[in-house]
């Protein structure tokens, strides 16, 4: 009977995960729709009559063809194969995966908010801009800095903004610089974003402590340094307690100090940027301030600079005028990096995070998040070492190489492991200068029970290396599908459904 | 939980950090408040924000279209909302196979075979089509058309100051860029068209097409997804790279984002692809299965040679915007894109017999158009805000002064038609604009 | 570790689903809570203040210890373990397990509709009283009946409600009446219905075809009976063709017709039961009209009447005025039925539902459940044939007993079978009079290709039950939890957190 | 399909129907409509709701407390809203474990050790409650405290015309159910009390426990459940039933429906439970599953012998209910039935200081009173509606009409104050009605 219907099989065994879905095109049945249209009571009108013919298409636009029960069933068969935080935990070091509180879901989908026209003028957006403006005061008390835009769509977004603002700042000084400064445990935007700001990356190796080793930054820093790139607490959870002396020496040649922000969420509200010399901070909003990842964005990345860099942010800023709230185009703006004001309703929801929280709040989260790695860090010790042996902030890089000369197991096959237990896996290889890392950030939401339910897993893991390492590089069993070939998905793209089966 | 790592409170947790750089007293933000509290303020702020509550006219990138209770309820399931970045297959079958379908769209909606997984807005995939461009041919100078929005413009200026690259603005004549405006030589890396403009005027892309051969560099076009279902894609109209905003499918207008940037090219750019991209694969047992793939461009792993420093991008408006697309379905979207041009070729025709309304071109459009008032356009916005109106954009706000797309922006108006506009709500807009417009 | 600590282990395999979930006690940690009140800046007094000692409790009431991220992650995860109409077909004979449009969430949920307090006086309620009204002119025309009640809050309640107004027609007559007839087909709250209507049940055997035996009827009929309960399409999915002799028969001996309509699907829009003779209709809005059917309600139950019956209906009724909206008592009216207007925001849903349907829609509903259950019957008909070799309606019976005399197979086993396929089970063993039945109802809302889907997982099972019976009877294996041992819940009642557990 | 089945048209599916019988031409409703159409008449009739935008300071068994959003996001996972009852334990452990978490709650809050999987409200709660006492004694005699809320009386007194049952009105004098007053006999299945009482009293029930006992019924008790947090459980006074409305657990008002019925019982009555009940158990490998048990008394099996005709119930209102009191918890179920304690005494001590308002009877409260006016409480609350206030409850138009509960009743308001009322907005209060009293 199928081979003779036009559609796929649509049936699965979702509680169980293990069946494949058909692709919406797969799905699609010539004629079906679900869309339901407003009757407008225009009178129609002919395409040729409106549009030239050169203009119009030769064939009309196949996308799908879906009932609203086919596209309901479809799509909800797809989250039944998706973890996320809601279901369970996401240690992923680097990554800040926290429960985000749902009342910020309702502030972003308000639509008082989110029905408002980013054109409409400033005389219709009070609120917008009041809530703008409000934010950027958070902001700047929470980093310890003079002025943020708002604009970033991510972190990245962030600190390429970053690196032009340092380029504007040392071009206003009739000052050319070539290099930019990052240690090799930096993450990879870090680099990216540096070649795109238009300088060169200079890497600096961390000491054996885990830290920028001072004595290689003064070797590398010059009158051509324009800055240095630095997250505190790094890349491996570790606080760089040399900070002021690393702050000094750039600062010394004439170099600015960048803060990458995405590990904030270890000392927000204990410790800020601007105390410890930066002068430009990105944030991460979807890492520290409520934003759920959606499954890799939307996310926002302001910026935040020290007096002497307000005059180049990005522009038009809002602005609490004499009256009211209007926007601004700051002096010597280095211009838009967003097509319209940033991430608006992903903003919206981070102030909404930090009202609610407050001072208070904040630094509890900076102390739960803390606590929380160090006390896994402490637990694993015997089964995953740490890289460094010493009190991690928010985040604990451990490795996987003792189990590794032991049974042959590796990272890789520990993280898949994990994810039969029901967790998501640690963030594995990174960095890249721990051998067989295995990064866990548990961050401040997830509960003692939870991270003792994720320590014993990975004890009964290890212990499971010894008898059965085949077992653990067969692992995952239980997940919707099994490890799957990512050297076939890159040597034979099919990116589209349009594309050839790369079988 | 504190003795169990052998510490006595949670300040011996900074207690390793020096003393100078802590914060003393906390910070200087008021203490934390209760939701309902906080949601007192977010009325507040919503209630002040006037334009929510008007009939929308505005596009320039940004539409009122319809969303239906559907796409909210799915896009919504917490397993979108709440996931990272699919690195681990296994259990990201559900964004992984989302992506997979919304790349199967936006390649459909472009003309071209490979998209990626989405990436900032469309003024950003702009910025990333010209260092593609400027990778695949070792140039910097880009001829970028006036008729490309005038942020999208500003924002390629932006980051061309770190890139380097030379960005030529080929100005408009009567709505259609003048090619022959542009500065000769042949080292161009990209040849960049808006289609429609942002005027809303369709040009002719043979000549975009012409230029970007004559000159050696990719044609890259602008596009409106919507639009695309009534008129010719990218593709077809030869480009290479394919640029576009996103927001239309299942977004709301959300004072600007988060949005979503489209992105398509040719086969033989894959290679330079900004951003994620999902391919198919099979998982241990044969089973299809969908993975990031082609990860060596990225920046994890590639670092300072990455062909683009995105990370995070918009993968949930980017599954939104799948689901908006399966909603709508062949039919839908046809339907949408011709409701649009209906209800503006019919404003457009009863607003210019107005006294003080003129076409601001003689170009064809599709669902958005310019009129030349006799009053500031920004005037004629405010006071048909008064009567329930947004009437559409001030052109001389967007560009911020004099453009070469137009002469006297200050007084042009962006007139945007979505499905959802009413014949009542058109007899309104052009009995308001009569009144205000003298 | 975990002995020590309070609460349970909460990380589990979600995705795999077969990890026990801890319930909310269990969970619970001394001193959490999820909640945040408003500030109401109220002065605080005390307890004792303002109730006397002799009302206030001696321990607090201890209900559980939760987290908003221990909250969420717990029902997330009760989620995944839940099969639904969104992740697949629920072919529940009986049931109407359609696909219910989202939009009639998006209007229940509306607050200008859920945020009304149902004592709020008409004057600021007119909305409301518009949409009650508009209903119920609606439910007549599609039932052909003249009055309608609105407060029955689910099918039993309408059953219940319609023998009340039977008995009050009756005895507005001086006419004591003491049984109602019942098909052996029916619904097992038509007999509780009557008996709480304080009647006696008269059963009456259906024929060889299914149907009522109408001699059987006549034999029955008498002075003392007050009417007779019927659905039509009755329970085993045909249409009571004789309905207009039966009608007569009844009407007769003066006793009313009840329409049973949870089966109105298979007929809205294309026979009306007010047209067929009967005098009252309950309809399950939750069947037919888009309330999907939350895990087992709510639901509304609405009962139309003919002209006779009208004044008795509960009252107060949603009336139009002179001039806008009111309350008006029917004038002999058998009182209430419900503590305020009836399940409100349910029948919100069904007048969208109706509205977005219309005449046409509502005819196609009816079209297209007939012929998917036609085409299902057709299709299975070599593995599991219809008890009844004729035309059905929405539903159809069929029987697993050749399969079980060849096999030891049961119905329960290849229901239980479908489960680890990806479907809901049908419904099994109702109605009483077919041995070994399996009833299914498509419903109009499921396509072809899943109705195919459906009957290939079916007839790989019958081929299993030759090959591997014993394999079928441990059926389902896929299923977060295996076979339950309903014996033991039973024999053991432990129906709460704080009774013993029956092991 | 139509050829697959032997048919030419979809009009012969029906063929077999008496066309005396066939609707001819179709119904006489409006034809389908868009969902966008649709929405602009609900739109329109929310709007035409004046009530939804007023301050509430209205009860009587329905009350306005906050719903969070975790609460609201949770609750509406399609998983549990698009579900059927529980039939298959295997694929709904889902539904099945929240419910048998609801019957843990309501088994607390009601002191009782066994509820129910739910009823459809506190009103048919309390027939359910008739019913079981009638099968416990045999017996036919209800007494029922005046200050059970009249619709529950008058939903009670519908029933019982199905049922024979005499159902016994026993007056209040100042609050306070005057049992002497009850007639003779002991004779009686039921004695129902209130508590606290509608008009909010709360009055002590060991004399109800002592006319159960002198008379031989049961003591039925409706109770609040908020208020329970504070006040002792039905299950302490001696209750054999408890029944009890439980919207105020993360069910907005819904102008009146879908509510929920709360149902509990001693031990002993478990096999007369009215409804579904889940129990725990053990799956063929040992795990703990939970299965609706004890089926035998409902009307799928039992049929004219079971203990209730209820089928569909209120799951989803339950599973909302126990998902409301897991954001609550012990304290936050606590806090709130404080705060509305001390709102509502406060407003009480500032509205009987104003002229023409008066406690209308002497007993104590907890969330919610009632006063005496000079003016009919009617003509208050609507002018009181005029400034944004929902001012109560007109009595009068609860009893509708004289009733044994108390004099006067179009006289006299009923006034509620949840969490939610802010100390500014009983400042509202107490002056728009000192104005508007007079
Ligand atoms: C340390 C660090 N820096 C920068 C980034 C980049 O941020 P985004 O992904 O928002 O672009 C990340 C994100 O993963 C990060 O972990
Ligand atoms: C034929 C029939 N009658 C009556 C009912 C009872 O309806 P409800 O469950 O809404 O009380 C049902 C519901 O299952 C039914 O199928």
């Amino acid at each position: 009977m199928m081979a003779a219907m036009p559609g796929a099989r649509a049936a699965s065994a979702p509680l169980m995960g293990r069946e494949v879905e058909p692709t919406m095109f797969e799905l699609s049945v010539a004629g079906r729709s679900a869309a339901q249209l407003r009757t407008t009571g225009i009178a129609p009108r002919d395409l040729g009559e409106m549009i030239p013919a050169e203009h119009l298409r030769d064939a009309p636009l196949e996308t799908v063809a879906l009932s609203e029960r086919d596209l309901v069933g479809h799509v909800t068969r797809l989250t039944h194969r998706q973890f996320s935080v809601d279901l369970g935990m996401y240690p992923l070091g680097s990554c800040t995966m926290k429960y985000n509180p749902k009342f910020c879901d309702t502030v972003a989908g308000d639509p008082r908010l989110a029905s408002v026209h980013p054109g409409a003028p400033a005389a219709l957006t009070q609120g917008w801009l009041e809530l703008l403006v409000t934010l950027e005061e958070r902001l700047c008390a929470i980093t310890g800095m003079a002025g943020v835009t708002l604009q970033p769509a991510a972190g990245a977004a962030g600190e390429l903004t970053g690196l032009l603002l340092m380029r504007a700042y040392h071009a206003s000084r009739g000052d050319v610089r070539r290099r930019v400064i990052i240690p090799d445990s930096a993450h990879g935007t870090n680099p990216a974003s540096v070649t795109l700001g238009g300088y060169e990356v200079t890497t600096i190796p961390s000491n054996e402590r885990g830290l920028v080793d001072l004595a290689a930054l003064r070797g590398a820093l010059g009158p051509d340094v324009a800055g240095i790139m630095l997250t505190n607490p790094n890349t491996v959870g570790l606080f760089e307690e040399e900070i002021a002396e690393i702050a000094e020496a750039v600062h010394e040649v004439g170099g600015l100090l960048y803060y990458d922000g995405a590990n904030l969420n270890a000392i927000v509200g204990v410790v800020r940027p601007g105390d410890m010399g930066f002068d430009i901070v990105h944030m991460n909003l979807h890492k520290t301030f409520a934003t759920p990842h959606g499954g890799g964005g939307p996310g926002a990345g302001p910026v935040a600079v020290a007096p002497h860099l307000v005059e180049f942010l990005p522009g038009p800023r809002p602005a609490r005028l004499a009256e009211g709230y209007g926007w601004r185009e700051p002096a010597r703006s280095i211009g838009r990096v967003h097509g319209w004001h940033g991430n608006a309703l992903v903003l919206a929801r981070a102030l909404a995070y930090i009202e609610v929280h407050g001072a208070d709040g904040l630094a509890r989260v900076a102390q739960h998040a803390v606590l929380n790695a160090n006390w896994l860090r402490r637990r694993l010790a015997a089964t995953l070492p740490a890289a460094y042996d010493r009190p991690c902030m928010h985040e604990a890089v451990l490795t996987a190489s003792p189990i590794k000369s032991a049974t042959g197991v590796k990272a890789l096959d520990v993280a898949k492991a994990l994810l039969d237990e029901g967790f998501h896996a640690p963030t594995v290889y990174f960095p890249l200068i721990v051998d067989e890392a295995l990064m866990f950030e548990p961050t401040e939401t997830e509960s003692v029970q939870t991270l003792e339910a994720l320590a014993s897993a990975i004890e009964s893991i290890a212990q499971r290396a010894g008898s059965d390492p085949e077992g653990l590089r067969a692992a995952p069993r239980h997940t919707p599908v099994g490890r799957v070939d990512e050297a076939l998905a890159a040597r034979v793209l099919k990116a589209t459904e349009d594309a050839a089966r790369p079988r | 939980m504190l003795s169990f790592i052998g510490m006595g409170s949670l300040d011996d947790l900074f207690a390793h950090i020096p003393e100078a750089v802590r914060l003393a007293g906390g910070l200087d933000i008021p203490a934390g408040r209760n939701e309902p509290d906080v949601a007192d303020d977010v009325a507040r702020w919503g209630d002040a924000n006037r334009a929510a509550g008007l009939t929308c006219f505005a596009g320039g990138g940004a539409y009122d279209h319809e969303i239906p209770s559907v796409v909210r309820a799915l896009a919504s399931r917490s397993e979108f909302v709440t996931a990272y970045t699919p690195y681990q297959p296994e259990v990201a079958q559900g964004v992984l196979q989302a992506l997979f379908e919304y790349q199967s769209l936006v390649s459909r909606l472009s003309g071209l075979p490979i998209a990626n997984a989405s990436l900032y807005d469309g003024a950003t995939a702009l910025v990333e089509a010209l260092n593609l461009a400027h990778g695949a041919t070792g140039r910097s100078r880009m001829l970028v058309s006036a008729g490309v929005h005038p942020h999208w413009r500003r924002v390629a200026a932006t980051f061309a100051a770190g890139t380097g690259h030379a960005i030529e603005v080929v100005p408009l004549r009567d709505g259609v860029t003048d090619w022959s405006a542009a500065r000769a030589g042949d080292d161009v890396a990209a040849v960049v068209a808006a289609y429609p403009n942002y005027l809303g005027a369709l040009e002719p892309l043979d000549a975009a097409r012409a230029v970007a051969d004559e000159r050696g560099g990719l044609l890259v076009v602008a596009g409106d997804p919507v639009s695309a279902a009534l008129v010719r894609s990218a593709g077809e109209w030869g480009a290479d790279v394919y640029v576009g905003e996103g927001q239309a499918f299942g977004t709301p207008l959300s004072f600007g984002g988060p949005y979503l940037g489209l992105f398509a090219v040719r086969e033989d750019q894959v290679r330079r692809l900004p951003g994620r991209i999902v391919g198919e694969t099979v998982d241990a047992e044969g089973r299809r299965a969908f993975v990031t793939t082609l990860r060596a461009r990225e920046q994890d792993i590639r670092r300072e040679k990455a062909t683009s420093n995105v990370c995070t991008n918009q993968t949930l408006i980017a599954v939104t915007a799948a689901i908006q697309l399966g909603w709508l379905g062949t039919r839908g979207l046809a339907d949408v894109a011709r409701a649009c041009a209906v209800g503006a070729h019919a404003l457009f025709d009863e607003v210019t017999r107005l006294p003080g309304v003129a076409p601001a071109h003689g170009s064809p459009f599709v669902r958005e158009f310019a009129i030349r008032l006799a009053r500031p356009a920004g005037e004629v916005v405010e006071a048909m805000a008064g009567e329930g109106i947004l009437a559409g954009l001030n052109v001389g706000a967007l560009t911020g002064g004099a453009d070469p797309s137009i002469e006297d922006p200050e007084h042009v108006l962006l007139v945007s038609v979505t499905e959802r506009r009413t014949r009542a709500e058109l007899d309104r807009y052009v009995a308001t604009l009569g009144k205000v417009v003298r």
